[in-house]
C-alpha cells in the first residue's frame, strides 16, 4: 500500500484542492488547529471556500489567515466573536455566515460522518436557528430536525500518528477534530509527533486510521494562546514546609 | 435610574449562584460573572466543573510560567487539569450537555422573560458574535441559572414580559439572580415569576419599580 | 461527597430495583458483561424486566440467568442464536423480543444519552424493520426514522474505574458498554481494578465518571469464551533461528 | 439435481472472493464461507479487516493457551491484534458502518434478486437469531459482495426474481459469487443482473438452467 504518510503540507494536499469545496478545519478558538495544512491552503491560493470550522482563527492566525487572503466565500461556524476582519468582510457582504449552535454543529458533523442524514434537538427550538426547519414533537417536547455536514476536504490536527493513519490528541486540543475527520470525502491530519506502527496503545486511539487518508509530520507549532490566564505560584516558604 | 442601587456587587451575585451548587454536583459556568462562581465554591462541596469544549474536572489557573496551550476552557482560558479529569471531543461533550447530564449552568443573559426565555447571544445590528454552546446549555442542563444586572445600562428592566432580543432559549430558565434580588421562574409556564429574596438593603418597592414583568412578591411580601 | 464506590454488587443496586423496570447491560456475546451485577440482579429477584442487550447470554451464562429465572418479560436485542432457553421461551410466548440491527441498537441508544429523540438511517429500508416507522427521502434516498432507548438503570463491565467513576474499557470488550452507560438514568459499573484518582490517563478515559453513578469492584471473572479459535504454535525450530 | 455439480468448493469461492480485495481497503466479512476469504489475502495488499463488535485490524487467531476473552471477533471467535489495530464502541463501529467507510463486505446469503435484494438472516418459524449486523452491513458499505451456493439443498435457484424470505437489505448487492459462476448486479435497477465468469467446467447452459432470474449473459455468451 502506498504509504498514508506524505513528506510535507503542500505535498498532501496535492490533487484533493478545487475552487468552490467544502473544507472542515479542526480546532476551538487557537487550540488544537492544523497550523501547517491552513499554510499549505493559503500557498495553494484556492478559492471560494465554504469553511465549515467552530471559530475563523484570530488575528494574523488559523483560518484568519484565509479570510484575509479572500479565499473564503462562507463560514459555518458557531462563534465568530473577537475578530475584526471577519465582522468588515461580513458588514460588507463579502462573505456569507451560517451560524450553528455549537452542539447542534458538532452533532451536524458526527452524523455527516456517520450517515444519519438528520437528526432531532431541542437546542434551537423557539429561537432563529430553528426557522424554516421542521419542528415536531417527541414525548410532548419540540425538537428541531438539523441535517448532517459532510465536506470534500477534513484538516484535523493531531498529536501523535501512526502510519495507519491511526491518531491521538492531546487535552482539549481534541475538540472538533475527531468528528470532522470522519465527515470528509478524504481527511488530512497533521500531528506533533509521528510514531511508529505499534506504539499507540490501540485501547487508546481517538480517531481509527480508516478516516485518515494522508498524514503528515507537522513542524513549528505556534499554538498560540488566546487569553493567558494564570494564578501566583504559592510560595517558596509553602514548598519548603 | 433615579438613585443609586445598593445591590449586590459581580461578585456577591456569583457568591449568591454558588449557593445553588450542590454536593456531586456536574455544573458549566457561562463567561462573566458565572466564571467568579467558581471562586466560591466551598471545600464541603465536591463540584465537577464541565468545560464545552471537551474537559470535564476542571482545575484553577495554571501557575505563571506552567500554561499550557493545548488546556483551555470555553472562554479560552488557559487551566489545568485535576487527578479525576477526562477529555472528550465536542460531538461527545454536546452529547453529554444535550442529554441532560449536566446537573447545573449558570449563564449571563441580557434579557429574561416571564416565561423563561433567555435572550444573551446576540444584538441585531450591534456585534457579530455567534452562540456558542449557550443555545446547547439552556435546552439540555436540567437547571438553568441566570445571572445578570437587574437593569442595563440605560436603567432599563431586563426582566420583560416579553425578551426583545433574539432568543437563546424558550422557556429554559429556573432561576434569575440580579444585584437586586433573586426569582424563581416557573419554565412549564404555570405560576410565572415567584420573588424569592431581596438583596439586603433592597425594597419590594424598588424592585417592582425596575422589573417589567409582574411576580409574585411571595414571602418577600 | 458520598462516595461512588459501593461495597457490593447488592449494595450498588439497592433502591435501584423494580419490577417492570427497563435495564440495559452491556457485553458482546460473552464478552464485557457486568458478570457480579447479573447475578446480583439474579439474586434480588426483581421481575417483568425490559432489557436491552446486544444478546441474551449463553447457556448458564450472562443473561440467560435471569431468563432461567423467569425475571425477563420482555429483550430488545440484535441476535438471539445460540440459545435454546431463549428459542423455547419465546415460542411458547412466555417472552417477548424485539430484534433491531445492531447499528441501529448501538444508536438508538446513543440517542438516548445524547438527547437525540429521534434519527434517520438507511439500515432497514425495504425491510420489516423499517414498518410501521417514517420513512423519508434525503439527497434522493430513502432513510427510516428510529427513535431513542434509554433505561431505568444501565449495568455496564470496565475493565478499570476510579473515585470519580471515569472508565477504561479493554480491546473488544468495551462494545456496547460506554453507550449503555449513557443512556441510564442511573448507570452502575463493575471494574475488574479500582484505581485511586489520578492513575488513569484524563485522556484516555473511555467513559468520563458523569455517566456512572456507583462503582463496584467485580470478582470472580468468568469470562467464558464462545468460539475458542487458535492455530498451531509455530515450530521451536522457527524460535531457535 | 440431476447431475452432480463440478463448481467451485467453499474454499475456492472464498478465493474467488479474495479477488474482490484492493490494496488499501478496509473490509468487513461475515461469517461462513466469507471468514476462510482471510486465508486468501495476498502479502502484495494492505488490507485492514474491521469487525463490527468494535475493532480494525483484526489479526489471525491466536496461538494455543493465548486466547484473550477480551478480545473476540464479530462471530465471537478468539483473534489477535496487530501493531495498527484499534479498539471502539459498538456505536463507532457502526458509525463506520452506516458512514460508508468500509469498502467492501463480503457475506453470505440465503436468496439474492435479480435487483440486489438480499436475504440472510431469518427463516420465519425455522430458527430463531437476529440479523446481528447484517442489515447495518449491507446498507452502509460501500460494496457488497454476497457469496453463496447457486442452489439451495432442495436444488432450487438461490438467485431469485423476487425473494422469499425476509429481507437483509433492498437493492444494496454489487457482485454474487456462486460455485458455478460470477454476477454482477445493478443494485441502481438498470441492467440486472450479468453474468461476469463461468466457474472452469460449467457450462452457460447449466447456469441458465439453474437461476430463475433472467440475466444478461455478457462475454460469456
Amino acid at each position: 500500500m502506498q504509504s498514508k504518510i506524505f513528506p510535507s503540507p503542500s505535498a498532501a494536499l496535492a490533487g484533493l484542492l478545487f475552487d468552490g469545496m467544502t473544507i472542515m478545519s479542526g480546532g476551538f478558538g487557537l487550540s488544537g488547529n492544523p497550523e501547517n495544512l491552513i499554510v499549505a491552503l493559503k500557498e495553494a491560493g484556492v478559492r471560494g471556500l465554504t469553511v465549515i470550522s467552530n471559530n475563523c482563527g484570530a488575528d494574523g492566525f488559523g483560518l484568519w489567515m484565509l479570510l484575509n487572503n479572500g479565499q473564503i466565500r462562507k463560514m459555518i461556524s458557531s462563534y465568530v466573536g473577537e475578530n475584526k476582519l471577519f465582522e468588515q468582510l461580513y458588514q460588507s457582504g463579502e462573505l456569507e455566515l451560517e451560524l450553528n449552535p455549537q452542539g447542534t454543529l458538532a452533532e451536524r458533523i458526527r452524523a455527516g460522518g456517520a450517515g444519519i442524514p438528520a437528526f432531532y434537538t431541542k437546542t434551537g427550538v423557539g429561537t432563529v436557528v430553528a426557522e424554516g426547519k421542521p419542528v415536531e414533537s417527541f414525548d410532548g417536547e419540540l425538537y428541531v430536525r438539523e441535517r448532517w455536514l459532510q465536506s470534500d476536504l477534513s484538516i484535523v490536527k493531531a498529536w501523535k500518528a501512526d502510519p495507519e493513519g491511526n491518531l491521538v490528541f492531546r487535552k482539549t486540543a481534541r475538540n472538533f477534530n475527531p468528528v470532522m475527520a470522519t465527515a470528509g470525502k478524504v481527511t488530512v491530519a497533521e500531528a506533533e509527533i509521528v510514531v511508529a506502527a505499534g506504539e499507540l496503545d490501540p485501547d487508546a486511539i481517538h480517531t481509527p486510521g480508516i478516516y485518515v487518508d494522508r498524514v503528515i509530520q507537522g513542524s513549528g507549532y505556534e499554538k498560540r494562546i488566546e487569553r493567558l490566564t494564570t494564578r501566583p505560584r504559592p510560595t517558596s516558604l509553602g514548598a519548603a514546609l | 435610574m433615579s438613585e443609586p442601587t445598593k445591590g449586590r456587587t459581580r461578585d456577591e451575585m456569583a457568591a449568591r449562584a454558588a449557593r445553588e451548587l450542590r454536593d456531586g454536583y456536574y455544573v458549566n459556568l457561562g463567561i462573566g460573572i458565572p466564571t467568579l462562581v467558581a471562586n466560591h465554591i466551598p471545600d464541603t462541596l465536591h463540584v465537577t466543573l464541565q468545560s464545552e469544549n471537551g474537559m470535564l474536572g476542571m482545575g484553577p489557573f495554571p501557575y505563571e510560567g506552567e500554561a499550557d496551550p493545548d488546556l483551555i476552557n470555553a472562554g479560552k482560558q488557559t487551566i489545568t487539569e485535576l487527578p479525576t479529569s477526562s477529555f472528550f471531543n465536542s460531538a461527545e461533550s454536546f452529547a453529554m450537555i444535550r442529554g441532560g447530564h449536566i446537573d447545573l449552568t449558570i449563564l449571563g443573559a441580557m434579557e429574561v422573560s416571564v416565561g423563561g426565555d433567555i435572550a444573551n447571544w446576540t444584538i441585531p445590528g450591534k456585534m457579530l458574535k455567534g452562540m456558542g454552546g449557550a443555545m446547547d446549555l439552556v435546552a439540555g442542563v436540567k437547571r438553568v441559572v441566570a445571572v445578570m444586572e437587574h437593569a442595563n445600562k440605560q436603567g432599563q428592566s431586563k426582566i420583560l414580559n416579553r425578551c426583545s432580543l433574539p432568543l437563546t432559549g424558550a422557556a429554559v430558565v429556573d432561576l434569575i439572580i440580579t444585584d437586586l434580588c433573586v426569582f424563581a421562574c416557573d419554565k412549564k409556564g404555570g405560576t410565572g415569576l415567584t420573588l424569592l429574596e431581596l438583596t439586603p438593603g433592597v425594597t419590594l418597592d424598588e424592585v417592582r419599580s425596575k422589573t417589567e414583568a409582574a411576580f409574585d412578591p411571595g414571602h418577600c411580601a
